[in-house]
This record gives C-alpha cells, sequence and structure tokens, in this order.
C-alpha cells in the first residue's frame, strides 16, 4: 500500500511540474487546475507509470541524470555530425549492418533508455530487444563480435544509465 | 409558455440518456423514443394557437439576436413540418415497442431518436450553417439505419447513399461558404437581405450546388438511386419514416433555399420539369417490382415528383395543395409501410405473391393497406384526391400542359401496379400458410391512429386547406419571413 | 513574393502530388499514408492561414484518428486493390 | 505566385481529384478515400476565405490586440465552421468505413463492379 | 547580455534548420530504409530540438513550453523510429546489398508476420 | 468506360464553374460582416480572449451540440453496424507480433503525459488554439496508443458508456440552465470574469470540458471496439 | 533582434528539408521508406511551427507544435504496428 502511495504521488509530482511547464505560470487558479488533473489522471495511470515510486527522485539519482545529459548531447552532435557527413559525401561511404549486443540492464526502463540513447546516436538504431539482447543497424560496421560491439554500442551509455536506472 | 427549443433539446437528453437507462433497468430503453416523442408531440401542439396567433416565434440561442446567434424560426410551414415529424415518429416508436428489430436495441432506439430530431431541426432551423449540421445528423442517422439490418444488401445500400448523400452534403457546404464570402452572414434572411451584392455567376453556382445537395435528400430524379435500395435495405419501420418524413424534411430545405433565400420564383419551372420526370421514371420502374417494400418504395418517389411538381407550379393553390398532399401522404405511407411490416411479420417475406390472399386472413390490416393505396391513388372521397386535384388543377392554371399530361400519365402507370397488388391482396389464393401468432395491439394502435388521421382529413380537407394555407403563405412570401427574422434585432 | 509564399507553394503543389498518388496507387496502405501527409500539410497550411484552432483539430483528428480507423479497417479487409 | 491562385485553385483541384476518386475508382476504400480528400478540399477553401492579408489569429490574448480587434484579427467564423466540418467528416468516415468493413464480410471484395446493388 | 542571448539564439536557430535540412537530405539519399532512419531520427531529433531551443532562448517567456516540447521530442522520435526500423525488418524489407552483416537473420525474435 | 467519361466529362463543366465562380471571390481583403460583432465585442460579451472558442460555444453554440451529437451518432452507428461482427475469421487467422518492449515501456510512460496534453487542451480552451474537440480527440488517441502497444489492455466499456451518457446530458443541462437563468438556449448565465485567466469566459470552460469528456470517451469507445474487431 | 538573412536561410534550409521529405514519401519505394518520410516530415514542421510561431510572435503557436508532434507519432506507430502485423 506504501508503495502504491509512493507510486501515485510519483506520476502525480512529474504530471504536475508538467503542467506548470506546459502553462508557463504559477497563477493560483492554473496551478489548482493543474493540481487537481495531475491527481486525477494519477490515480488511474500511477502503476503503468512507474514500478518504483518516490525514491526515483533520490538525490542521487537526480545528479546523476543532471550529468547525463550533457553527455548525452555531446554524443548526439558527434552522431550527427558522423550522419551529415554520410548524407552529404557524394559517393555516401556506408558500411551498414546488424549486430547483435547484450545489455546489462536489468529493468524495462533502464532497456528503453539505453536503447533510446542508442538510437540517438552515432549511426546506430535498434530494431529489436528481446530479453538481454539488443539488435542493431549500425551504419558503419566496425566490429561484429558481440562482446567488442558491446564495449563500443550500449558501453558507452551503461556506466551511467545503471545508476539513473537501477 | 414552452420554448421551441426543447423540441430539439429533449429528444438529445433522452438520446445521451439511453444508455444509462440501459444500465439502470434495461426494458426501459424501448419506451424512452416514445415518452420523447410524445412530449415533443404535445410541445408542437401547444405552439400551434402561437403560432397562429403572431405568426413565426423567432427563437434565439446563446443570448444574442438572429444575425450574430443561431435562431430557430417556428413558422408555421415549420411547425407543420415538425409536428408531422413527431406525431409520425410517435406512432413508429410505438410500432417498435412490439416489433422490435435486431440487436443492439439501445444503438437502435439512440439513432431512431436522433434521425427525427434531425429532421425536426431541419425544418425549424434559421441559419443555413446549422441546417448543413442539422442535415448531417438526419443523413448520418440514416445511413446507420439503413445499414442496420446488417444483410449484405442493406450494407450495400447504406454505402451508395452514404457516398451519394455526403457529396451532397460536401457541395451543399461549399455553396454555402461562396454565399458566407459575399455576405458575411449566415443567417437564411440575412443572407437573403444581402443577397444583392452576391456576384450572379457565385449566386448560380451556389444555387445549383446547394439545389443538388437537397435534390439528393428529396429524391430528386437524377440523385435518387440510393433511394429504392435504402428504402428496401432499412427495417420496414424505418423505412416508414423515410418515405414519411425525411425525405419531406429534405423537400422543405430545398424549398426554403429556392424560395426564401434565393427567390428564384422565375426558375422553379425547371424544379416541375424534374418533378415530373422524377414521378415518370419511378412510376415506371416500380411497375416491373415484385418485392412490395421496393415498389412502394418507388411510388414514394414519385409521390415526391409530383410534390416537386406543385411547388414547382408554385402558385397559392399549387403550394396550398402540395402541402396537403405532404399530410396525405404521410399518413397513407406510413400505414403502407407499418402495415407491409405486419404482413410481413405473419408471412416472412415482403414479395407480391406472398401477399396473395391476405385480405381474408388479416382483415383489418389489409383494410387500411387498401384504404391507403387508394388514397394514394386519389380516389374521391378520400384525401388523396382533394390534394392530388388540386396540384394537377394548379398546373393546368398555370399553362403547364405538357407537364399535365406527364403527370396524368405517371398517375395511370401508378394505378396498374396498386391495382395489382389489390389484386393479389385481395382475388387469390395464397399459396403459403401463416406464421402463427397474433397482431400485437401496440401496432395496430398506431395503424388505427393513422387511419384516424386519414379519415379525419378525408372528412374535413376544407379544414386542412384552411390549416396550411398559412404555411403556404410564409412559404410564398419572401419578405415576410426576412422581415419577421431581422425584426428581433439585427446588425 | 516572400519566402513564406514559396513555401506555401511548395507544400500546396506537395498535397495535389499526393493526392495524385493516392489516385494512382493500387497499395491501399501507401494511399492511406499519402492521405495522413495530404492532412499534415493541410495542417501547416492553415497555421500559415492564422487559424491555429483549426490547425489544432485537423491534426488529431484527420491526421490521428482517421488514419487509425482507416488502418483498422484495411486490416478487415484488403490491402490491394485488384 | 498568386496566393489567391494558390489557395482556390490547389483546394478546387484537390477537391475534383477527390471527386475523381469517388466517381470513377471501384474500389470501396479508394471512395473513402475519395471522400475524405473533398472533405479536406472544402476545409481548405473555407479558412482559405476567412483569411485576411497581414493579419493574427483570432486569440486575442495581447494587449495591443484588444484595441480594435477587427483591424487585427482574421475572420473567426470560418474557423468555428471548419471545426464543425471536420468533425462531421470523421464521423462520416468513421461509417463510412464501418460501412465497408460489414461488406467485405458478407461479399468478400471491395470491387463494386462485383457487388450487385452498388453499380451505379 | 541580451544582444548575446540573441545571437546565441540566432545561431541555434541557424544549425537547428540545418539539421532538419540534412536529415531530410538523408531520408532522400539514403538506399534502404534502415540507413533513411538514421538520418531521419538523429538529425531531425537534433534540428528540432537546438531550433526549439533556439526560439525559446529569443523569446524567454516560451521558455518552459519549449522544455516541454524538447522533452517530448526526445522521449517519441527515438521511440518511433525504432518502431519503424523494427516494422520494416519485421514486414521483410531486406536489407541494402551493401550491408556486411545480419545477426538477426537466424534469431526467432525477429521473425514477423507482416508485409512490406 | 462510359463511366470515366461520364465522369471526366462532369469534373470539367464542374472546374470551369469552379474556375468561373472562384475567381470572382476576393483572397485577402476584409470582407466581414457578422464576424467584425464578434471580434468588437466578443471579449467584452463573454471574457474568452479566443474567439473562435466564444464563436464555436456561445454564439453558434447551437452548431456545436449537433456537433457533438454527430460524433455520437457516428460512435453510436459503428458500434451497431460492428456489433456480432465475426471476431476471429478462421481464415484469415494470423500469429500476431506482439509489440516491442521499447514501445511498451514508453509508451507507458507517455500515456499519462498525453492524457495530461490532452486535458491542458479543452481546459485551456478559451485561451489557448484548441479546446474540447481536439482535446477529447487526444485522450482518446492516448488510449489508442495504450492499444497499438499493449494487446491486452482494456477500457471498460460501462464506464466510458456512463461517461459518455453523463456528459452528454451535461451539456444539454447547461444550455438548459441557460435558458431558465438567462433567457434564452445556452447563453451564458456566468460572470464572463477578467478576460486571459483560466476561471473567465462564463460557461465556455464549462462546455468544453463537458465536451472533452464526451468525445474522450466516445472516440475512446469507437477506437476499442475497432481493436476488438481486430483480434 | 534575429536578422533577416538568418530567416531567410532557416526558411530556405527547412523548405528544402519538407521539399525532399515530400519527395521520399511520394518515390518509396515501399510503405515503410513512406513512413520514414511522414516521421522526418512531422519532426521537421514542428520545428517549422515554432519558427514560424517565433515569426508571428504568437506563443500560442507552439501548443500546436507540441499537439502536432504528439498526433504525428501517435500515427506513425499506428502505421508501423500494422506494417509488422501487430494491429
Amino acid at each position: 500500500m506504501a508503495h502504491r502511495i509512493g507510486q501515485f504521488l510519483f506520476t502525480a509530482l512529474v504530471l504536475f511540474g508538467l503542467w506548470l511547464l506546459f502553462t508557463g505560470t504559477l497563477d493560483p487558479q492554473e496551478t489548482a487546475v493543474g493540481a487537481l488533473l495531475a491527481a486525477g489522471i494519477a490515480l488511474f495511470t500511477h502503476r503503468r507509470f512507474t514500478r518504483g515510486g518516490l525514491q526515483n527522485l533520490a538525490p542521487g539519482r537526480l545528479l546523476c541524470l543532471l550529468a547525463y545529459l550533457p553527455f548525452f548531447t555531446w554524443q548526439m552532435i558527434k552522431a550527427n555530425l558522423d550522419v551529415a557527413y554520410r548524407a552529404l559525401h557524394p559517393r555516401m561511404p556506408l558500411n551498414p549492418g546488424i549486430v547483435r549486443v547484450k545489455t546489462r540492464m536489468t529493468s524495462d526502463i533502464g532497456k528503453m533508455a539505453v536503447a533510446n540513447s542508442i538510437t540517438l546516436t552515432p549511426g546506430t538504431l535498434t530494431l529489436e530487444v528481446d530479453d538481454d539482447t539488443l539488435y542493431i543497424h549500425w551504419i558503419d560496421v566496425r566490429s561484429t563480435d558481440p562482446e567488442e560491439a558491446r564495449r563500443l554500442i550500449p558501453g558507452v551509455f551503461e556506466p551511467c544509465l545503471k545508476r539513473i536506472f537501477p | 409558455m414552452v420554448n421551441p427549443i426543447l423540441l430539439i433539446a429533449l429528444p438529445l437528453f433522452f438520446a445521451f440518456s439511453i444508455p444509462i437507462v440501459g444500465f439502470v433497468y434495461r426494458p426501459l430503453q424501448r419506451w424512452i423514443p416514445v415518452v420523447s416523442l410524445g412530449l415533443t408531440t404535445l410541445i408542437a401542439l401547444s405552439l400551434i394557437p402561437r403560432v397562429g396567433a403572431h405568426g413565426p416565434i423567432v427563437v434565439i440561442t446563446g443570448g444574442f439576436p438572429p444575425p450574430i446567434a443561431i435562431n430557430l424560426t417556428v413558422g408555421p410551414l415549420g411547425l407543420l413540418l415538425a409536428l408531422l415529424i413527431q406525431v409520425v415518429g410517435l406512432l413508429t416508436a410505438l410500432y417498435l415497442v412490439q416489433v422490435p428489430v435486431k440487436e443492439p436495441h439501445d444503438r437502435f432506439s439512440m439513432l431512431f431518436l436522433l434521425l427525427l430530431l434531425g429532421a425536426t431541426g431541419m425544418v425549424l432551423t434559421g441559419d443555413a450553417f446549422n441546417l448543413f449540421v442539422f442535415l448531417e445528423i438526419t443523413s448520418i442517422a440514416a445511413y446507420a439505419l439503413t445499414g442496420f439490418q446488417r444483410t449484405g444488401e442493406s450494407v450495400e445500400a447504406a454505402f451508395k447513399y452514404l457516398v451519394i448523400g455526403s457529396i451532397g452534403s460536401t457541395l451543399y457546404l461549399l455553396g454555402l461558404i461562396l454565399l458566407y464570402t459575399q455576405t458575411g452572414t449566415l443567417n437564411l434572411a440575412d443572407i437573403a437581405r444581402h443577397l444583392h451584392q452576391v456576384d450572379p455567376r457565385i449566386l448560380y453556382l451556389s444555387l445549383v450546388l446547394i439545389a443538388v445537395a437537397f435534390g439528393v435528400e428529396a429524391e430528386m430524379f437524377p440523385l435518387n438511386g440510393w433511394a429504392p435500395d435504402a428504402y428496401q435495405g432499412a427495417p420496414v419501420a424505418v423505412t416508414a419514416l423515410f418515405s414519411a418524413v425525411i425525405a419531406k424534411a429534405g423537400l422543405y430545405a430545398l424549398l426554403r433555399m429556392l424560395y426564401t433565400l434565393f427567390g428564384v420564383q422565375n426558375l422553379l419551372y425547371v424544379l416541375a420539369l424534374l418533378g415530373v420526370l422524377t414521378l415518370l421514371v419511378a412510376e415506371a420502374a416500380a411497375l416491373r417490382q415484385r418485392n412490395v417494400r421496393r415498389m412502394l418504395a418507388y411510388s414514394s418517389i414519385g409521390q415526391m415528383g409530383l410534390l416537386m411538381l406543385a411547388f414547382g407550379v408554385g402558385s397559392s393553390v399549387a403550394v396550398s395543395s402540395g402541402l396537403f398532399h405532404v399530410l396525405n401522404h404521410a399518413v397513407f405511407k406510413g400505414i403502407l409501410f407499418l402495415g407491409l411490416g405486419l404482413m410481413a411479420l405473419r408471412t416472412g417475406s415482403e414479395n407480391l405473391e406472398d401477399l396473395a390472399g391476405l385480405g381474408r386472413r388479416m382483415p383489418w390490416v389489409s383494410l387500411l393497406f387498401a384504404v391507403a393505396i387508394l388514397g394514394t391513388l386519389g380516389l374521391p372521397p378520400l384525401s388523396g384526391f382533394w390534394s392530388k386535384f388540386f396540384i394537377l388543377y394548379a398546373t393546368a392554371r398555370a399553362k403547364f400542359y405538357g407537364l399535365l399530361l406527364l403527370a396524368l400519365l405517371g398517375s395511370v402507370l401508378e394505378a396498374a401496379y396498386y391495382l395489382r397488388l389489390l389484386q393479389v391482396l385481395y382475388f387469390q389464393e395464397p399459396q403459403k400458410p401463416l406464421v402463427p401468432g397474433r397482431t400485437p395491439w401496440l401496432p395496430a394502435l398506431s395503424l388505427g391512429v393513422l387511419a384516424v388521421l386519414l379519415l379525419l382529413f378525408s372528412a374535413f380537407p376544407h379544414q386542412v386547406f384552411h390549416l396550411v394555407r398559412p404555411a403556404a403563405t410564409e412559404l410564398l412570401n419572401r419578405g415576410w419571413y426576412i422581415s419577421k427574422v431581422l425584426a428581433t434585432g439585427g446588425l | 513574393m516572400t519566402l513564406l509564399n514559396l513555401l506555401e507553394t511548395l507544400l500546396v503543389i506537395g498535397m495535389l502530388g499526393a493526392a495524385l498518388f493516392v489516385v494512382r496507387t493500387r497499395d491501399l496502405l501507401a494511399a492511406v499514408v499519402v492521405t495522413a501527409i495530404i492532412s499534415l500539410v493541410a495542417a501547416i497550411l492553415f497555421y500559415v492561414l492564422q487559424a491555429p484552432d483549426v490547425a489544432i483539430t485537423e491534426a488529431a483528428i484527420d491526421a490521428g484518428l482517421t488514419t487509425a480507423i482507416f488502418l483498422v479497417a484495411l486490416r478487415k479487409t484488403e490491402r490491394y486493390e485488384k | 505566385m498568386n496566393q489567391a491562385l494558390l489557395y482556390f485553385g490547389g483546394s478546387a483541384a484537390l477537391f475534383l481529384i477527390g471527386l475523381y476518386l469517388v466517381l470513377v475508382k471501384t474500389n470501396l476504400i479508394k471512395i473513402v478515400l475519395g471522400l475524405d480528400l473533398m472533405e479536406t478540399a472544402v476545409n481548405l477553401f473555407i479558412v482559405a476565405s476567412g483569411y485576411i492579408k497581414d493579419r493574427t489569429a483570432p486569440i486575442l490574448n495581447r494587449p495591443d490586440l484588444l484595441a480594435h480587434p477587427s483591424q487585427r484579427a482574421v475572420d473567426p467564423v470560418p474557423h468555428a465552421l471548419v471545426l464543425t466540418a471536420i468533425v462531421i467528416g470523421v464521423a462520416v468516415m468513421a461509417m463510412a468505413l464501418s460501412i465497408v468493413i460489414r461488406i467485405y464480410e458478407k461479399r468478400q471484395t471491395l470491387d463494386i463492379s462485383k457487388l450487385r446493388s452498388l453499380r451505379w | 547580455m541580451n544582444l548575446l542571448l540573441q545571437g546565441v539564439a540566432g545561431t541555434l536557430i541557424l544549425i537547428g534548420s540545418l539539421f532538419l535540412f540534412l536529415g531530410a537530405l538523408g531520408v532522400y539519399r539514403f538506399p534502404d530504409v534502415y540507413n533513411r532512419l538514421q538520418a531521419g531520427t538523429k538529425s531531425t531529433t537534433l534540428g528540432a530540438l537546438s531550433l526549439i531551443l533556439g526560439v525559446g532562448l529569443a523569446e524567454p517567456a516560451w521558455l518552459p513550453k519549449a522544455l516541454v516540447l524538447m522533452l517530448f521530442i526526445l522521449l517519441t522520435n527515438p521511440v518511433s523510429s525504432h518502431a519503424i526500423g523494427r516494422a520494416s525488418y519485421k514486414s521483410g524489407y531486406p536489407l541494402w546489398e551493401g550491408s556486411i552483416v545480419d545477426h538477426c537473420q537466424e534469431h526467432d525474435a525477429c521473425k514477423g508476420g507482416g508485409e512490406a | 468506360m462510359t463511366r470515366r467519361v461520364l465522369a471526366i466529362l462532369l469534373l470539367l463543366i464542374l472546374a470551369v464553374a469552379l474556375y468561373q465562380a472562384l475567381a470572382r471571390v476576393p483572397f485577402g481583403t476584409d470582407r466581414m460582416a457578422v464576424s467584425r460583432y464578434y471580434l468588437d465585442h466578443g471579449v467584452q460579451d463573454l471574457g474568452g480572449v479566443n474567439i473562435v472558442t466564444s464563436v464555436v460555444v456561445l454564439y453558434r453554440g447551437f452548431d456545436t451540440l449537433g456537433e457533438v451529437t454527430v460524433l455520437f451518432l457516428a460512435a453510436t452507428g459503428l458500434g451497431a453496424l460492428l456489433h456480432g461482427l465475426a471476431l476471429h475469421d478462421e481464415k484469415r487467422r494470423r500469429t500476431k507480433t506482439p509489440p516491442s518492449l521499447i514501445m511498451r515501456t514508453a509508451t507507458r510512460i507517455l500515456f499519462p503525459l498525453i492524457l495530461l496534453l490532452g486535458a491542458y487542451v479543452f481546459v485551456h480552451g478559451h485561451l489557448t488554439p484548441g479546446g474540447g474537440f481536439p482535446g477529447g480527440v487526444v485522450v482518446a488517441l492516448a488510449y489508442l496508443l495504450g492499444f497499438l502497444a499493449h494487446d491486452h489492455w482494456r477500457v471498460n466499456h460501462r464506464a466510458v458508456r456512463w461517461i459518455e451518457g453523463l456528459a452528454g446530458m451535461t451539456y444539454v443541462i447547461i444550455g438548459l440552465l441557460g435558458l431558465y437563468l438567462a433567457g434564452s438556449f445556452l447563453a451564458n448565465f456566468l460572470p464572463p470574469g477578467t478576460p486571459g485567466r483560466l476561471f473567465s469566459a462564463g460557461i465556455i470552460p464549462l462546455i468544453y470540458i463537458t465536451i472533452g469528456f464526451k468525445v474522450g470517451s466516445e472516440m475512446t469507445g469507437l477506437l476499442s471496439e475497432m481493436k476488438e474487431i481486430t483480434e | 533582434m534575429i536578422p533577416g538573412w538568418l530567416w531567410i536561410l532557416a526558411y530556405t534550409l527547412i523548405g528544402l528539408g519538407v521539399l525532399l521529405g515530400l519527395l521520399r514519401a511520394f518515390l518509396g519505394p515501399k510503405t515503410p521508406d513512406r513512413l520514414v518520410a511522414v516521421d522526418a516530415l512531422v519532426t521537421i514542421t514542428m520545428g517549422l511551427m515554432v519558427l514560424l510561431g517565433l515569426w508571428y510572435r504568437r506563443g500560442i503557436y507552439l501548443d500546436i507544435a507540441l499537439i502536432y508532434g504528439a498526433l504525428g507519432f501517435i500515427a506513425t506507430l499506428a502505421i508501423a504496428r500494422y506494417l509488422e502485423g501487430g494491429l
């Protein structure tokens, strides 16, 4: 029960924060309606929204998230420059293929975070997730060895994400 | 003092409440249309003295006078048709309580109520775009009801109806917007007042588009391909409604556009011509039918043609007798289709040969059926004679002799197949045994009420003419309508 | 003649091209996808014509809902026009 | 390019293409797609007809717009009409497709030239 | 300060539109659907993010809403491109002939019942 | 073949007629008549800054009631037509591809966010673009997302129909309250408030919330029915 | 203020992007290709809408971009689920 309450509070808090961003004001009317709506929606979505609860807001994890963002942004910019180079190059230097890698993440949301990070960064795209195996389309296959590929693709993000989504 | 808006608001409220009532106490669902239509009938009746005394009631919505907000115009004509819709709807609803259609009943009740609501809205509204909304309510409900039996024929008919109907309504929207770009207003009376600002080419294009759109609903000749299939595919009570009131609502909208909005008295002969064509083509097609429902459907289209002839002639006599004929036709076709439904319950089929000998086996229903047929044919003591005679008389007065001849020819064709139907009904030996059972009493009641109406119309044709005269005046007197509506406010 | 007008022209021509594509193609799924594109483009045009309410409604209803209903209909019937 | 020609011509052409689909194609879903195109075309025409050059959307949430709104904003009525028309369009579309699903279930074909009563 | 902010905003907008264009170029030029997705997700995502951030900086009152938009794009775009990639593979869309390896072929997880 | 020729002929005629007419319609110029009243007096009359919303809900509120009815009809008609459709047709039975983990997880997270977005749209109908219809549809599409990504996601049909019916009845009752409190159907009977705040514009937010609930529940029911027939 | 040449450049780039996306949607050759184009077009259009919002100086237009993105996402997902045989 306490767990459920934690889930509910977490969901409502996230939704309320989002509402504040949406409206961009602290007008009491807006916040009141926002709180009402957030609570109402959280009431029947909290079990789907989160498995954890308020511990998702533990300061250590939030700090990790904050640290992860710039790192991720940098990765993304690198990815884009790479793809841009390939798209602009007259002969389009492509060397694509689908490789299989294992991930160390265990929770669903962690797997999703890894997969999405992979999708958004250098020349890689998650095609399929099967348990702990990711099938990744790689625009420039540098290694077909699973262990090597693991180090090159999800290995970049995992240390960080592992701490955010244990 | 009852507000006419309740004619729209109440059925809506009841329609929305049907699922909830179903959760509370299921058998009550079927009575909701009866209750709703009973109430609206009373409301419509209570409005008659007021409209008779003071002319049109302009009902404002949203708190603002006409050109700004939407208004309902409850004039004699609108009220007459609204009352007709409520009465026929009430009788059909009574019929349906004991002769249910297929599952799901709750959805059927909602569609049924909303169909009538849409038609009522169409005849009452005073706003051109609101007319479009109600047209769509009516036609979407009609599409769903046409396909409600979910047999191959009925869903195909529904698709055909849907395609033609939605082309029509899209064209109406286009025509309306062309007018809006020139006048900047959507109120019927206000558009009519500003019509002189409209560039003639735009005016003619939108006239044609709008006429085509309502021609579909009114079953005008080249646009009525959907009608026989839809009439055949729908549940029989719904067919009665289509024939008795829905087509009339479409015709009303067409007339409102031609007479009031555009005021094209000099172009009405086109309507008369198309009416006669409709009549001839439909009656000729009816001759070949073996299925009685389809035959009646064609006959109904033919009668719509006759009505268009009447309104196309456009003299005072023609319009009054046309309105009289609207009433007559609603009653006759109500009896015919509902009676046919009762017969089909016992015979299990609607084919001509299967009705053989019913005259002796279901005497009362058959008698009503026969009287309604004779009335449609226009035999003298019955009310159909007066309306038909005066329509033809007015046609002759207007010197449309060619049209008169063609209309008479149509009547002869009509007589041919109706008399064959009577012959089968009364003078042929039955081939199959009937399904055992008794005629349920509520449908019998509604047929009885229709019969009483028929007798009243036949006994007092003069009074009926007197009753419809204000409606005819409203239709013919364009300036009166415009000034009455805009007198309540305006920019 | 501003740049925005050029963009509008491009969008309208794209819309007409998409409509012609719908006429030509035999793969109904492709036709549905392209119809969704038409709705999306129409939403931008409504936006450019200063009708934000309409743009939102068009995006929500025509691009989202209608596409979903079409897909279900395709799933229950057949995908290719013979 | 002339904006009037662009919008009015574009919506007219789209309308005609939609009508062509409805009248000529024999596939039921293509016909429904044609109806959809016609809807979109009419909506585009309505909105374009309410547009006024160099004016902004009729949402007066800035103080400067409140001074003389009718000199600053475009015509709101066509927008209201189109909202209604879009909603009605989706209703018709849903009905049409459910009918199509039923026809396919009964007849196992989407070709109207093979459906007896639909050959018009 | 304000000028600097505007400068940053302008730069971000320019970079954003450049990447949007490059993404579309990649979608147009690349040989098969998987490679197109690589361009279609990454470049357009970064482009849209940077453009929206630029607009948010240029008009600071809009910044919260711009942040919501960015968050939303970050959440949805990779998911939709994953869905498209998976759907293409399951529906039997072949890899470009220049592809060098396909580990997915021999695994049940990648089989599917669709049709491209 | 004759059909094609006839159709093209018809289209040509229509094209010429449209050209003749549309060439006379001026583009981009001010031809407002009634709209001028709406724009100039809308904010004082009702306190809603979004004039389109004021037109939709109050000046032309009767249309909107009809519009709600049309959607209701579509949902009802669709339910009636698809009633008892063979849920499993043997001939085309196929194994469904299950949704992927990423999709499922992302959907779980996005679902409440999109619901909130929909609620935002219909609560702020009088301040920002949007309103009851798009808001309701966004809510329904959140459910569609759930249906797409989770094979076993169900909605409670009874609850959906309760909400649908109650919302519809509330709309009519608000209209009737207008009739008895302010003199005409759907008239505004609440104070207009300060333009630009959330609690302003009289009954507009009230009606839009009602519409949002109604449209949302209706379209959710419709989509859920459509999902069930594809199983 | 953002200088005029920057606007021109940004519009040109985005316009070309839309053009290329539309071309890919028409050329296909298969439905997944069109779907990719739709997905890219939705994102590009979100950018365009936000940019035009700045041009018109109306903050309300950001809402539209948000809803447009959400709806485009759902439509893409629906079509993808159809393609992989999961609908």
